[in-house]
């Protein structure tokens, strides 16, 4: 057992808490009755993705990826005189966190809020229509609609 | 980023997922979660992901709770489950 | 302006939208015009598309003009599996546009104008996934794509509306989200989100591609992708979606929505995993094609069950949608059973299309929702009726219609790959096809008001039925009719169409493989 | 129950095909990994490209920013536009508009609501703070909005910061009021106007014969001394598009959820 922490687990602790909370979500997703608790489920859910690509972006020792003014001014005037090679070893990367990922996943969060909006505007609607929020109340009142049909 | 602080919070962010998935009150599963909200910010903001952990505090935490608190109110509180 | 295709096809219905948006929240008249001239931009622009790959070979494009090195910024790619598709979305768009002109929102015409700024971003959202090069991108227009198709389907007042566009958002967001979370696996392997150049890097290091990562990327990327199709153990979403929602609505997604994820999935298999790789790992592929030949059944089965047309014919796109599946992963060398999917592709959005546009003729202008509704039809609209059997035809697979080539294909795929279930499981899957839509002909031309009145029909028009012709107006005639004209003309020019996608996909394969 | 024991199945084989995957993957944190560094070999990686050059390409220090609005400003115009669909989708499924008012079945009255948290007495005061904290809410929003290239910020937190400033004002007061001062007219009009300028700056440089979204072409149209400058400012301009349709469509969403589409009454 210990070993396996040792090899599997403690170097990936944020990718095994990630998946952790990945499935709670998804659990609730499926299982769940209640439509809002489903919801409050899915956003778990993308949470979780999101955890995933923000973690694949960070680096020991990495400070924000918002560049220093001092190196920037720095090595302005090199840059200008001895064009980009020689400007590209005057920020090292390691310095600072993978920008990209935290790009993408600022995408990711509004897509987020933009389908919990449009979901909670159809849980209204179903609760005016069928008067409940709860998933085995709404699929009996369809039954029963069909049935009469 | 700094390890313990790290599995602080990752630890409380699996604690206020479960918690706010299970509890019958809607209101404050609603609430909880916006407290998983704040804590997956701070999360971010650990991480050195700055922006992420704007954009979350401001819609995560703030308008997504607010629109949820806005359903229930329109629609009802208790929960079977 | 001719080198900036690839953007216009996708900017003409954003501007679109925005002009609405802005002017015509208020005046209904500003929207019809709005749509037929920005479809009409997209589709010139598809058309320049196509014509250039055919002379020039494939069509890069870098937004922002970020080109060296590669991957920094996003790239569009046009070639010969997308242009032919984006010249479908177009048409099939523009038909729908034009057909829901009045249904769009029955009984509240103030949300007409929301109705056609969904429709655009609709439009928006399958243009940008059919062109664009970059896996990250494709997740935004997958998710603009399916945010309008919420709305879409819930904006009629359908009770039964809302509750299937509820569960449609849950499934289309997981589903989203899976395919998000396999192109982070490829990221975190890979530290690129292009695809070509993810492609170059998988076919150069083999053992990097054959790591667990790598393969549980792939699979998260097929289940995501998979349940946007609704292939079918994940199709639990579309039926309801689909036949619930109004009949303009229904006449843009069922075409389209589904057939684009299938493509997403053909362009996965192709530009980014790369075809090599998936020949290496036949069992995958036997897995695929048996899963397909379940849907296909199982699609077929639900078919046979229905008594609603729109319940019936989404069943069906459930048993296409096995189809395509499965001829993509038949694995044979020559290629035809791939070609064959994406001229199904084509050969399916047009076919559904013209189904649809004559399902929601019949649910508004006759008000039949249920199959036996139908009697009579041939007498009351002729027209709607003709437009009607070749959609039928086609579906079935009868031969100037495209349907017969493109199953032709597939066939000729599994023959040459050996998958004889397969080609067990699409020839019966016809024949069902045939009962059905016979059925429902008989039922339209023969077809008995009463139980009790065997015999005579004759009879029974001229006496106790005077003969009443109910054509519907023309705005909405002639879009079937033109989809009914589309299916002959695929099928008439099967040819060159089916040369263009073969040889594309042989080169794309050959370029792409030999490294970067 | 068959809802649980099919939920507990599927999670069970998604998680172990999930957590098979993650011992395959680089260390936690490491800067060498392949998503950190590249592959190795050949071209180098899109994000050490980023981390070397976007000063030299852009004059923006915060490499968030200047990757989402110029590098990747395309994924960035259709996340605006996928605010704008959601805004539209809530439209047309909740928006009640007119006559359909009184024909429609009455609702269920909410379950929820509950006398004793209402009370006019405690508005007052939670009014009056409310009202003193909107202004300074949405200078420091536009703050965040125009100070984006040189700190965490940027045109969506802004948005979402004004558009809170908005709910903020309606909760606190009543829906009404805030209505008035910013109707669905403008509101609406507002939203399709910020994907306009977005979608224009990216327009603007197909004229001169360069690709869509090329700011580094408007540096004769801004007056600015070089393409990087043209980049830095098109940005600004890009953020506050962004801004505005946020704002909008967030207020909208707000608006129509807390009165079940009839912008009447609130909370």
């Amino acid at each position: 057992m210990q070993p396996f922490f040792q090899e599997a687990v403690i170097p990936h602790f944020n990718f095994w808490i990630y998946v952790i909370i990945m499935m709670v979500g998804l659990w609730s997703v499926i299982a769940k009755n209640n439509l809002i608790k489903k919801l409050i489920g899915l956003s778990i859910f993308q949470t979780a993705i999101l955890l995933l690509y923000v973690s694949l972006g960070v680096k020991e020792g990495a400070t924000i990826p918002v560049l220093d003014h001092h190196a920037l001014t720095e090595s302005s005037p090199t840059e200008s005189s001895e064009g980009p090679g020689k400007k590209a070893h005057a920020i090292n990367p390691d310095h600072y966190a993978n920008p990209l990922p935290h790009v993408l996943m600022l995408t990711a969060i509004v897509v987020g809020v933009a389908t919990l909006g449009v979901a909670l505007a159809l849980t209204q609607m179903i609760y005016k229509d069928f008067g409940t929020i709860e998933e085995d109340e709404v699929l009996n009142q369809i039954k029963a609609l069909h049935d009469d049909v | 980023m700094i390890v313990t602080f790290d599995i602080i919070i990752l630890v409380f962010l699996v604690i206020a997922a479960i918690i706010s998935l299970s509890v019958k009150d809607l209101l404050a599963a609603a609430m909880i979660f916006g407290i998983y909200g704040f804590l997956i910010c701070l999360l971010w903001a650990e991480m050195g992901a700055v922006d992420v952990a704007f954009t979350e505090a401001t819609v995560g935490a703030g308008v997504s709770t607010v629109l949820i608190v806005a359903t229930i109110l329109n629609t009802r509180r208790k929960s079977t489950d | 302006m001719s080198d900036h295709y690839p953007a216009l096809v996708l900017l003409a219905p954003l501007f679109g939208a925005l002009v609405i948006g802005l002017f015509g929240l208020r005046d209904h008249r500003v929207c019809l015009p709005v749509v037929i001239s920005a479809l009409g931009v997209s589709l010139l622009a598809a058309i320049s598309l196509v014509l250039g790959v055919s002379s020039g070979g494939p069509i890069d494009y870098f937004v922002a003009g970020w080109k060296e090195p590669i991957g920094i910024g996003i790239q569009l790619r046009a070639d010969a599996i997308n242009t032919p598709l984006l010249v479908v979305i177009a048409i099939v768009a523009l038909l729908a546009g034009i057909f829901s002109i009045r249904p769009a929102a029955e009984r509240d015409s103030e949300k007409t104008p929301y109705f056609y700024v969904l429709f655009l971003l609709l439009c928006v959202g399958l243009f940008g996934i059919t062109i664009t090069a970059d896996a990250f991108n494709v997740f935004v227009l997958i998710e603009v794509t399916a945010l309008s198709s919420y709305g879409l389907v819930a904006i009629g007042h359908s009770k039964r509306g809302k509750v299937a566009a509820f569960h449609y958002l849950i499934m289309g967001t997981v589903g989203a989200s899976f395919y998000l979370l396999g192109v982070g696996y490829l990221y975190l392997k890979l530290g690129s989100l292009n695809m070509q150049d993810i492609h170059a890097i998988l076919a150069s290091d083999d053992a990097l591609a054959d790591s667990r990562a790598i393969r549980t990327a792939f699979v998260f990327i097929l289940v995501g992708i998979w349940t946007k199709m609704a292939f079918f153990p994940l199709h639990g979403w579309l039926p309801n979606a689909y036949s619930y929602s109004p009949s303009g609505s229904a006449a843009l997604l069922a075409p389209l929505v589904t057939k684009v994820s299938v493509y997403v999935m053909v362009r996965m298999m192709v530009s980014v995993f790369g075809l090599d790789r998936l020949e290496a790992n036949v069992e995958w592929g036997h897995f695929v094609v048996w899963l397909a030949i379940i849907a296909i059944a199982a699609g077929s089965t639900m078919a046979l069950a229905q008594r609603e047309i729109k319940k019936m014919l989404c069943c069906l796109i459930v048993a296409e949608v096995g189809y395509m599946v499965g001829g993509a992963w038949l694995g044979d060398p020559q290629r035809w059973g791939l070609t064959g999917t994406v001229f199904h592709i084509l050969a399916d959005a047009l076919m559904t299309s013209c189904l649809f546009l004559a399902a929601g003729i019949f649910a508004k202008w006759l008000g039949a929702l249920k199959l036996e509704d139908l009697s009579g039809l041939f007498r009351k609209m002729p027209l709607t009726a003709a437009g009607f059997v070749v959609g039928g035809l086609a579906i079935i697979g009868v031969p100037p219609t495209c349907g017969f080539y493109s199953k032709f294909y597939l066939i000729r795929g599994c023959i040459e790959s050996g998958q004889w279930t397969y080609v067990v499981a699409l020839l019966a899957s016809s024949l069902v096809n045939a009962v059905l839509f016979f059925r429902i002909f008989e039922i339209a031309y023969f077809g008995k008001k009463t139980a009790d009145s065997h015999g005579g029909d004759h009879g029974q028009d001229h006496e106790s039925e005077p003969i009443v012709r109910l054509e519907p107006p023309l705005h909405t005639l002639i879009p079937l009719l033109v989809a009914a004209a589309l299916l002959v003309l695929l099928g008439l020019f099967n040819g060159p169409v089916v040369e263009f996608i073969r040889t594309g996909l042989i080169e794309t394969d050959a370029v792409v493989s030999t490294g970067r | 129950m068959k809802a649980k024991i099919f939920a507990s199945i599927a999670v069970a084989i998604t998680g172990a095909v999930l957590l098979y995957a993650v011992t395959d993957f680089p260390r936690f944190g490491d800067p060498r990994s392949p998503a950190n560094a590249g592959i190795g070999g050949g071209s180098p990686s899109a994000s050490l490209y980023y981390i070397e050059n976007t000063y030299r390409d852009t004059k923006v220090p915060n490499l968030v920013t200047a990757i989402l609005a110029d590098y990747r400003g395309y994924d960035t115009m259709f996340e605006t536009v996928v605010i704008l669909t959601a805004g539209m989708s809530i439209f047309a499924i909740l928006r009640v508009l007119r006559r359909d008012d009184a024909s429609g079945a009455p609702d269920p009255a909410p379950a929820s609501s509950d006398p004793s948290i209402d009370g006019d007495h405690h508005r007052i005061i939670v009014g009056t703070t409310c009202r003193i904290a909107a202004p300074l809410i949405q200078i420091f929003a536009l703050y965040v909005v125009a100070h984006g290239h040189h700190s965490p910020g940027g045109g969506f937190q802004g948005g979402v910061m004004l558009g809170a400033s908005f709910i903020l004002i309606a909760l606190s007061g009543s829906l009404r009021d805030t209505l008035v001062r910013f109707g669905e007219q403008q509101y609406l009009r507002l939203a399709f106007i910020g994907i306009l300028i977005y979608a224009g700056f990216g327009f603007l440089p197909l004229w001169v014969g360069r690709n869509f979204l090329d700011y580094g072409a408007l540096s004769g149209l801004l007056m600015t001394s070089g393409e990087e400058m043209a980049r830095s400012h098109s940005m600004l301009g890009v953020e506050i598009g962004v801004a505005m349709t946020v704002m909008s469509i967030m207020f909208a969403i707000f608006a129509n959820l807390s009165t079940r589409g009839r912008l009447r009454g609130g909370l």
